[in-house]
């Protein structure tokens, strides 16, 4: 396969006698944005854990950029290059929105213990702040940058969690529902960030999102699950004529 | 951080030079036997001790009640290596003048006390930092209890002095310069030791605003956000921990000096509580609070409230309840009080130059 | 809220000028450093009522041709080495002539280094350990040392009471307990017989094993120089282990609280100390009367009027403080601390004179066993050592 | 070699008993409030002091208990309503730390109150008698406080697994919040768990007193302590894990007490190593090290954090 990011192989994720995910493969190529869907508790998230290194699986393999990741810490694999969001948002409370996307540079830093402390790292501070003051414009943040990240509007949160997690300088980012709670206006200016975003940062894109419209308009493939199996995979316009995928939905008992 | 110095900064530098000089020229003239003095000695010291705490505590949200531990560390290790050889033989009397015979200058004990206690904290760290809040609480506060014991054992007395005190080594007062006669010519006992504590704090202000005090910061909002961040938990953990004992232990070495006897018996878990208050009332994550909290807490129980604890009359009038140990139930209800309705403590999560700064609306809409 | 802080911090200042505002002309402030809590607050109490007693006696002193009322200065050192360094502290802001104190010698070294920076002079009424004094001038104490009080326990349980494995019990950290323990073994083990020394930490309640320790030992005398708090725990817990072997103590144990403790039980508690009740029967009937005349003095007492050794030494210790201001004809400490040296008088505890440490010229001690039907102590002997 | 060590089980066990009793209160608040009752030790103490002012009223010894019971039930519903109920909602920092404010007051207005002076303890016949088993002589209460803990913890786990108010507690402990949702009377509830927690010290203060005694305001810290790291070696939440604990721990520190001579009669040693002291710092140890190992303690259930 060709310019493989991500290759996820036979995962399978067991919590005592409950399979959350069970024997999942799946490939995302670079520049894609993919999408995974599947009614509420099919195990989308727990995906995104174990691949993110919050779990670890109980069986198979992720790799990237074929490196094999599984097993690794989580900021491990943040500095490999995978950033991710949260379904609920996870902000740092206690800082301003500039202070947020700051502290994602930590990763990228130099300095040790010793020279931070003592300013001796005067330069690299500069550097990273100009960087956050330069991507913050871009995003259209720069004027809030001095507000504290938890007074922003819920749809600004979810905008800095994702520049937050740009700021750690990914080559493939997890997207945990970004959608959820918003409106249909702000939905579709997320579909044309991600889009935006995916260009200029020269990104692949790894989403999870329950709102079909949006991922029917962005994204380049999709994988279905459900009870932690995958019962389709392909183009969004194959995914939505799949039997399977409707009887998932409709028949499953889910409310939509 | 900014080169440039804003009006909230300059007026921040103003104050802190005008205390130091209050305090150099209160010195002089005030007789050294005034309370005064006493309280602002031991408040430096506990300023210190309570802002390593706030580190851990407020900073980086890990609960650790270990620091007597440090202390008790700190304080043993400093007074070990400053006794005077000549004075040894009456210090370890019963241990023959005990095995270390050589001294080492303050400052170098002081920085060596902080060091130890930092070697510990990583030792007790690696296994404990994993722990969730309040079992991590528990452990350290074990930790503490079992340092305690380890250094009153009778096998390591020509070290430690077995359970004896420690004293005849160097104390604040040794700080003032005399004369050939040994008269005093400039008093600095109290002066030196708020330097050390200013230094020291000053050092721990410059961590929390560097790039690894924001890390730390982010671990205490959302462990999860970041180590999906790439902050990496243990070491950051191990950090904190490893700069708070540092300075735990270096203020173990200063209350060394203020006391002037050391011993092992009076490093208990009620110390650590102790502290732990003065960081509540000062405001977890505020660094101008504990420092604040730290010279309130001693004052008042030291100076301001002893009254409480002496039958007093009012034109003839014996006032009723005041004797000993009022002052401390006293103490505790103000402790209440603070605890269950100003939960945000003197100063919330501000610092001295926020003071001189527009109210954010922001950030005062949090409360 | 921070008006609030304000606020509180403005009246307790006013309280604080309030209180500490002095007036009267003439009055000598003698400060009394002693321990009102913790594990020596029984004792402390004791030794104070013997301050006040003498106080209560003698109220004003001739200080150079004019009248001088004393005032006693409290400071609670909580029986804690970390306590005590701001009793000190608040002896000396206060401004006293005279130190007296402290019950406990741990504290005494403690608070020791605050009175010699502001040149004032101490005088110990029962702190035994041979660092109080030495290597300082201005401490001074009208008891024995503990060289000598473990010499004459020792000699006592090896020749008197026969045993030749003796187990020693100290608290941690407690200067006072480990030196004696110490000095006890020392001799103990010179005369040819086996100590086991152990030691607890502070805040021990459950002595049972310690006990079983000495049972398992075969000790036959179980030696406790430790804090009247835990004495009467060991006394207790001992009855009820049905333990055959004698309890000894040092002046410590010299309460009526042990005293109560072992009464109605069959452990024999032996121990050495200053003072005898009866020896002088003029200050005996003198302050039980003033003990009797107020409730709050009894329960300091312990709850009846049993003479303590502690409130005998406590008033000396006022008198010789009395000599010495008349001695230096001033109330600066320093004249009062060049005075000590040269004073001597016959208190109710004997004759009291200080050698170059600073310590007193005794060479004999009282040994005292509890009347288990009675709950009184019984004089046994007067022991001296060469 | 039994003769020897017999003793000191005996003590262990006796001490563990009273321990457990104090350690049930730690466990079941912590089950349903996720609180280290820091004041929990001092409730103990306090549940001493009161007795001693009752006996010496003059009150009969039967009443003085009886009495003494309601008051430590009552006083530890007092705490928690005053010093823990206004915190529900916040961080669970503030509430430890309001324990720790509430364990300071205890003790310092107990200090206030006795003068510092410690107070006897009153008799209470019989169980302060002496009898010989074996090698050992000791109190009966020794004998019997593990039968009457074990009695106690077999009354309490059919209250909490067999009426309405123990399934509740179970409920609480399980989900806080849906348990809310559900009806259930959460003050009700945690008010239930604390007079439960409280009586349970009480009369682990009863027996621990009438073997030590002695009661100061500082007699409560140590015992807490210890019942909580039994709360914690038995996997807190657990009230027969906290029983276990307390046992083990209980044990443990008396057989270190005398392990200078067990290990010198079984020849592994020459001369005494002064080990003794270490009683205290050992349960400690065994607590880093079982959390270390097994965080969950020995009956404790494993919960996953939810992302």
């Amino acid at each position: 396969m060709k310019d493989n990011v991500l290759h996820i192989e036979n995962l399978t994720m067991q919590f005592g006698g409950v399979v959350a995910v069970d024997n999942f493969s799946m490939d995302i190529n670079k520049g894609e944005i993919v999408a995974l869907i599947g009614p509420n508790g099919a195990g989308k998230t727990t995906a995104f854990n174990a691949v993110t290194g919050v779990y670890l699986p109980t069986s198979g393999r992720v790799t990237l950029n074929d490196e094999n990741i599984t097993g690794l810490r989580p900021d491990q694999i943040t500095a490999r290059g995978i950033a991710r969001t949260f379904q609920n948002i996870r902000l740092f409370s206690s800082m301003t929105v500039f202070e947020n996307v700051l502290t994602a540079h930590h990763l990228r830093r130099t300095s040790n213990l010793f020279s931070a402390t003592f300013r001796l790292n005067a330069m690299e501070e500069k550097r990273m702040r100009e960087d956050t003051d330069a991507l913050l414009k871009k995003v259209d943040l720069y004027d809030l940058k001095d507000e504290m990240a938890v007074s922003l509007p819920y749809g600004k949160q979810r905008l800095l969690e994702i520049v937050r997690a740009l700021a750690s300088g990914p080559k493939l980012l997890l997207l945990d529902e970004p959608a959820a709670g918003m409106n249909p206006q702000e939905t579709d200016e997320l579909g044309e960030f991600i889009k935006r975003i995916r260009t200029e940062f020269d990104l692949t894109v790894f989403i999870i999102e329950h709102h079909m419209n949006l991922v029917m308009k962005i994204s380049d493939r999709i994988y279905v699950i459900e009870f932690g199996k995958q019962i389709a995979e392909g183009r969004p316009e194959e995914i939505q004529n799949n039997q399977a995928v409707i009887d998932a939905y409709l028949g499953g008992g889910e409310e939509l | 951080m900014k080169k440039k110095l804003d009006f909230p900064h300059i007026m921040t530098v103003v104050i802190i030079i005008a205390i130091y000089a209050a305090v150099f020229v209160a010195e002089q003239t005030i007789a050294p036997t005034s309370m005064l003095f006493t309280v602002l000695k031991k408040g430096a010291t506990y300023a210190l001790v309570a802002v390593s705490m706030n580190l851990l505590n407020g900073f980086t949200g890990i609960f650790s009640l270990g620091q007597a531990g440090f202390m008790l560390i700190g304080a043993y290790i400093f007074s070990i290596f400053t006794i005077p050889v000549e004075q040894r033989g009456i210090v370890y009397q019963y241990y023959n003048g005990g095995i270390i015979q050589f001294t080492l200058p303050v400052v170098i004990a002081m920085i060596l006390a902080g060091l130890v206690a930092a070697l510990f904290a990583f030792l007790i760290g690696l296994p404990v930092l994993r722990l969730k809040s309040d079992y991590l609480a528990i452990a350290t506060l074990g930790f503490a209890e079992i340092v305690r014991t380890i250094f009153q054992w009778d096998k390591l007395g020509p070290i430690t002095n077995g359970s004896n005190m420690l004293r005849l080594f160097p104390t604040f007062n040794d700080f003032n310069i005399r004369n050939a006669e040994g008269n005093v010519v400039v008093y600095l006992s109290t002066l030196v030791p708020m330097i050390i504590a200013g230094i020291c704090i000053g050092i721990i202000l410059l961590l929390i605003n560097s790039t690894y005090g924001r890390a730390l910061r982010a671990i205490k909002d959302d462990e999860i956000a970041a180590e999906a961040m790439g902050i990496h938990l243990a070491s950051h953990k191990q950090i904190a921990f490893c700069v708070s004992s540092f300075f735990a232990g270096v203020g173990g070495a200063m209350l060394a000096m203020y006391q002037t006897t050391v011993q092992a018996k009076s490093f208990t878990t009620a110390m650590t509580y102790e502290i732990l208050l003065i960081v509540v009332i000062g405001g977890l994550g505020s660094v101008t609070g504990s420092v604040l909290a730290s010279f309130l807490f001693v004052a008042c129980s030291e100076w301001w409230l002893r009254f409480l604890d002496q039958k007093q009359y009012i034109s003839g009038h014996e006032i009723p309840l005041l004797r000993n140990g009022f002052r401390l139930v006293v103490f505790s209800f103000i402790i209440m009080i603070v605890v269950l309705f100003f939960r945000q403590g003197i100063m919330g999560t501000k610092e001295l130059p926020d003071l001189f700064r527009k109210k954010k609306t922001a950030e005062g809409g949090a409360k | 809220m921070k008006k609030t802080f304000a606020i509180i911090a403005v009246v307790l200042c006013f309280c604080m000028l309030v209180s500490t505002a002095a007036f009267a002309e003439n009055v000598v402030k003698i400060g009394v450093f002693e321990p009102a809590s913790g594990d020596s607050g029984a004792g402390g109490k004791q030794e104070m009522l013997g301050m006040q007693y003498a106080n209560f006696e003698t109220p004003t002193v001739e200080i150079g041709g004019e009248t001088y009322k004393v005032e006693l200065v409290y400071a609670d050192n909580g029986s804690s080495t970390d306590k005590a360094p701001s009793a000190a502290q608040q002896l000396v802001s206060s401004g006293v002539s005279v130190v007296l104190g402290s019950y406990g010698s741990g504290v005494s070294i403690a608070g020791s280094q605050y009175f010699a920076d502001a040149n004032i002079p101490a005088i110990g009424a029962s702190c035994t350990n041979p660092q109080v004094t030495a290597g300082n001038d201005h401490y001074f104490r009208i008891c024995f040392l503990d060289p000598f009080q473990g010499t004459v326990l020792a000699n006592y349980a090896f020749k008197e009471l026969g045993a030749r494995t003796a187990y020693s019990l100290a608290e941690l950290g407690n200067d006072y307990d480990q030196g004696l323990a110490t000095y006890f073994k020392q001799a103990f083990e010179a005369l040819g017989g086996t100590v086991i020394a152990d030691s607890f930490p502070t805040g021990t309640s459950d002595f049972t094993s310690y006990l079983t320790n000495a049972q398992m030992y075969s000790a036959e005398v179980f030696f406790c120089p430790v804090s009247i708090a835990y004495s009467t725990q060991i006394v207790q817990q001992a009855s009820s282990q049905g333990v055959t072997f004698p309890i000894l103590g040092g002046d410590t144990l010299d309460s009526n609280v042990v005293a109560n403790a072992a009464k109605g039980t069959d452990v024999n508690v032996t121990i050495t100390t200053f003072y005898q009740e009866g020896a002088n029967p003029e200050f005996d009937n003198g302050f039980k009367a003033w003990l009797n005349s107020n409730s709050e003095y009894l329960t300091n007492n312990g709850g009846n009027d049993m003479i303590a050794a502690v409130s005998v030494m406590g008033y000396d210790t006022y008198y010789t403080a009395l000599e010495a201001l008349k001695a230096a004809g001033s109330v600066d400490s320093a004249a009062v601390k060049a005075a000590l040296p040269g004073v001597t008088l016959t208190g109710v505890s004997g004759s009291i004179a200080f050698d170059e440490v600073g310590d007193a010229i005794r060479t004999s001690a009282f040994v005292k066993q509890v009347d288990n039907a009675s709950g009184d102590w019984n004089f046994v002997t007067e022991q001296t050592v060469d | 070699m039994w003769n020897t060590i017999f003793p000191y089980l005996l003590s262990g066990i006796s001490v563990g008993g009273q321990y457990a009793l104090i350690a049930i209160g730690y466990t079941m608040v912590y089950g349903i409030l996720r609180l280290i009752n820091f004041a929990h030790g001092d409730v103990f103490m306090v549940a001493g002091i009161v007795m001693v002012y009752m006996a010496a009223s003059g009150l009969p010894l039967w009443l003085c208990i009886v009495l003494d019971l309601a008051a430590t039930a009552i006083i530890g519903f007092a705490i928690e309503r005053i010093a823990y109920k206004p915190l529900r909602t916040a961080p669970r920092m503030s509430i430890m730390i309001s324990a720790i404010g509430v364990s300071y007051t205890l003790q310092n207005l107990v200090l206030y109150i006795t003068g510092g002076l410690n107070q006897i303890y009153p008799k209470i016949p019989w169980i302060s008698d002496s009898i010989t088993i074996g090698s050992a002589t000791t109190k009966v209460v020794t004998v019997v406080t593990p039968i009457l803990t074990i009695l106690l913890v077999f009354a309490l786990v059919m209250l909490i697994n067999h009426t309405k108010v123990g399934m509740a507690m179970r409920a609480v402990s399980k989900d806080f919040e849906t348990s809310q949702l559900m009806g259930i009377n959460i003050n009700g509830v945690i008010s239930t768990t604390f007079v439960i927690g409280s009586f349970l010290a009480g009369v682990g203060s009863t027996l621990y007193f009438t073997n030590y005694t002695t009661v100061i305001q500082t007699s409560g810290a140590m015992p807490g302590l210890k019942a909580f790291v039994a709360a914690v070696f038995g996997g807190i939440g657990s009230v027969p894990g906290a029983v276990v604990g307390a046992f083990i721990i209980g044990i443990a520190e008396n057989i270190i007490k005398g392990l200078d001579i067990i290990l010198f009669k079984a020849g592994l040693i020459s001369k005494p190593m002064g080990l003794a002291i270490f009683s205290d710092a050992f349960t400690f140890a065994l607590l880093i090290i079982i959390l270390v190992v097994k965080p969950t303690g020995l009956f404790g259930e494993k919960s996953i954090d939810k992302v």
